[in-house]
């Protein structure tokens, strides 16, 4: 991936962070983006992390989710168990970040093995926290990389419920929040249909079309009727950005 | 007194009360082969001087529980010290695979290794219901998924609502581990910053050791402080710098660039057994 | 985007974030007739200002939950505001009887009481399960009592174990209120010493008020200290000795003289109703 | 009750804290008890309230279980899910203390009402933690003063469980602590017949007689073969009581 596309997958991210008030964040990508959301348009966004830092504030790009810096800035430190169970279950959290090794059409997500789950070809790192804040937070924004491998007709394994089989899964499945409203990847952005809740392209990045991205992708993608290009970063974000990124070690910026 | 009460078999054997030891005499009275062993730490306070510890004792068929096993749990398992690993999240944050344990269950080396894993918050679940002497703890968790399949859940309703809730059954290992950044010489304990699943481990565990960066005369509370009494910890041992590369706020600063660098040191079998013989086994015990 | 979100019926409406209100505007805003209403402090930093405001306002039919009624639900209740308490210990702690209370279960004066009763634990983990999101809690408890016949409490079987233990309904009050030391101007709020059931009672609120001892620029965390973020607080008031005749630690001392002359000021009706008038209906608001 | 016997009340539950380490306290007699156990044979007692002070160690006796002083003087002060969640229920704690208005020959007790629990004629204050207290603290001590009004064949309602029906029942309920193991009165102790579980005299007051204990209780009390006599408080003990009763202000003394 260029670091343009990585740019525009962080910037598309944060910009839909704009009028939401809370977010869980993981590392990565997700963090520069909730971090450049309050560099720029929201700078009083409420980052929570896992590690129970509430309001955190972090000065340089945490490269944790435990890093130091998060506690230091945060408004509060709580446990572990109190950040799932008071924090994240009861969906006070407006908006969550997920990414996965495979995502299918409805948006399910694999982080756990590809090939058989007895016999793996690759044993990925497992489910974390991202099954409960896919149900529990009001919406979710999956951060992914578009290609054939990842973009699947069929999950190897399901570890994160996005639609399930389609519209009503979701609510048959008891879950609080809405699920994944956008899935922002290399080359543009996929939101559900409002009726089958299928992944349907809405957004092209600058200079991608159509082709490439249905290329990318494991199955036959919907194409909305109005594709949209995304606006490029603007010169305040891209200065945000170099800002975020410029407090992160060289020598660790590539991990 | 009429009645003599006998000891009744409990689960929360206390063999002394935060006795401040060796780590080495430490980890031999209360490891044994065999163990479900549980060492914690969010990121932060991992405590790797007693895994280390673990290692050079050779200890072998533990089941290994912790949300993260990280680089800890990589060692260890890539040191033979592991059938059985019960986990949430297994990856090198930030930077990838954690090579060893991959080895072992793609390829069984040195050794099999079975998996239990949860969500981070059923995994969570499990330890509280552990240190609240509950069977089983509750949960809105695993509907829909493959891991429901795959792991220990199962669905409990609700007497009231009618609702359909996970439950996961209290997780007790025979020995919790953590690290802190102080004791007191009466084996309290405080530990401050990110304090993770620490306290549930604790409790939820048959026998405890906690390994800290500094004894101190008194323990001065401090905000975000979290205590620990002396009478629920079995043992305390000085080890300072021993959550390296994690780190003990207010001690230490995380090791990024180590972290870093295991990606490749754990990549292959041979770098890995070296380095650990290096900087392990043969290393002066701390 | 294509998929319009509309407001989903939430359960934790959060009207604003944390803003610093007058008290009789938070009262009026925030508490209705009818209403679960639980004022909640254990022994410590119990929001009497809150309720004396509530008193003033002449709110009725209100459902009471608090572990501890104390001198505050005997206020209410001898006051008319209230047809339903849910509690777990209503004594004068240390003195005796809560005579309001007492009056109005034994002699429905002023008016008739519906109680329901819990243990402490059963009481505390009601809450829990309201801030967690759950249907209800578990715990081992009501076994062989007869208070298994006169609350609400139902069996639970462990799905790993068969073991029997006790289900409790969630408690989500529609307001919560709290009294903690300090707020800052965004509306975030510490409260240190003994916190009680406090944070739960305000995440398990559907609205929530704070009041406070003082409003700060800027929280500085205390030893012991529990923070509460602004986005889960409906409103925050300005009330300082708003605790008495309970405190605040590090602003105001238990007065426990008043305590005991409660017993006599409460005893008889009249006693009772002439120190209302005086002291809280006819009382500058603070 | 005279101050002798209220004296000699709190001395005798004081020794049989001896040899324990922690000790789950309410306010009043328990609390004296348990601070003259600390002010003599066992300085290092741990003293755990309900209020979520754990260790806690008053300069002077606290006037409820919320008091500051506690607080400020314990080890740690956690919230009161965790003091019923993670330290009383898992059976951590030694010894706990029970009183009531009402006790049957089975150690149960009434905190509840008299008369019909929906006509009371009196309304008690209820459970509190009692009930767990009873089920979980690995012994309980239970300090009432004995009337035939107090310690009656019939409980007006069950608050709390001592032996049940009899021997077997804590078993068949689950309970982990053994429960009461002496029930302190100001006329002498009652132990629980190893066998029937049902409570038997085994130590009387000084100046106390059989016939009085008997007089005073509502059922036809078992009384041991070798009935011994207290020891009267010693000088040691007599004057740590002082002491620690100086602390509380004496406005305050007859609450």
């Amino acid at each position: 991936m260029s670091g343009a596309s990585a740019e525009m997958m962080v910037v598309v991210a944060s910009r839909a962070l704009q009028g939401h008030r809370t977010c869980f964040v993981g590392i990565g990508a997700p963090s520069t983006a909730a971090n450049l959301a309050r560099a720029t348009h929201s700078p009083d966004l409420v980052l929570i992390y896992e590690s129970g830092c509430i309001g955190a504030k972090p000065t340089r790009l945490p490269l944790s989710i435990g890093d130091g810096g998060l506690a230091e800035t945060a408004d509060a430190v709580v446990s572990v168990p109190e950040i799932f169970a008071y924090w994240l279950q009861p969906g006070r959290i407006e908006v969550g970040f997920l990414g996965a090794a495979q995502i299918d059409r409805f948006a399910n997500l694999n982080s756990t093995v590809i090939g058989p789950y007895d016999a793996p070809t690759t044993r990925l790192p497992g489910a974390g926290g991202a099954p409960e804040i896919a149900s529990a937070c009001r919406q979710t924004l999956v951060l992914m990389r578009q290609s054939p491998r990842s973009f699947v007709s069929d999950l190897d394994f399901c570890t994160t419920v996005g639609f399930g089989g389609g519209a009503g899964d979701r609510a048959r499945l008891g879950f609080r929040g809405a699920g994944p409203m956008m899935v922002i990847t290399d080359l543009g952005v996929l939101e559900p249909d409002p009726d089958s809740c299928e992944l349907v392209l809405t957004h092209l990045h600058p200079g991608v079309d159509v082709g490439a991205v249905k290329a990318a992708t494991g199955w036959d993608l919907k194409v909305a009727d109005d594709v949209e290009v995304t606006a490029p970063p603007s010169a305040a974000e891209r200065q945000a950005l170099t800002r975020l990124e410029a407090t992160t070690p060289k020598s660790q910026a590539h991990g | 007194m009429l009645v003599q009460l006998e000891q009744t078999p409990r689960r929360w054997p206390r063999m002394s009360g935060g006795q401040v030891v060796e780590l080495a005499d430490a980890i031999e009275d209360l490891v044994h082969d065999g163990d479900a062993v549980a060492l914690e730490g969010f990121t932060h306070l991992i405590p790797f001087a007693a895994a280390h510890e673990i290692i050079r004792q050779r200890r072998r068929h533990l089941t290994l529980a912790r949300l993260t096993p990280d680089l800890i749990y990589d060692q260890l398992v890539g040191m033979s010290c592991a059938d059985r690993l019960v986990f949430s999240w297994g990856g090198n944050p930030g930077i990838g695979s954690l090579h060893r344990i991959r080895d072992a269950v793609e390829r069984a080396w040195p050794q099999p290794l079975v998996l239990e894993e949860h969500t981070h918050a059923g995994l969570t679940a499990r330890y509280v219901a552990g240190a609240s002497g509950l069977p089983f703890g509750v949960l809105r968790a695993y509907d829909g998924t493959d891991l429901a399949q795959r792991t220990s859940v199962a669905p409990v309703i609700c007497p009231f609502t009618g609702e359909q809730l996970a439950a996961v059954p209290a997780l007790n290992p025979d020995v919790g581990i953590v690290h802190a950044q102080q004791a007191d010489r009466e084996g309290n304990v405080q530990m401050w910053g990110i304090t993770g699943v620490q306290k549930e481990t604790i409790l939820a565990s048959a026998r405890s050791l906690v390994t800290v960066e500094e004894v101190v005369d008194r323990l001065e509370p401090r905000p975000g402080g979290v205590i620990v009494p002396w009478w629920v910890i079995t043992a305390v041992a000085l080890a300072p710098g021993g959550s390296h590369p994690s780190y003990s706020a207010g001690y230490s600063e995380r090791d990024n660039s180590f972290y870093q660098s295991w990606d490749e040191i754990s990549r292959d079998r041979d770098t890995f057994s070296e380095w650990m013989r290096i900087h392990v086994l043969e290393a002066a015990t701390t």
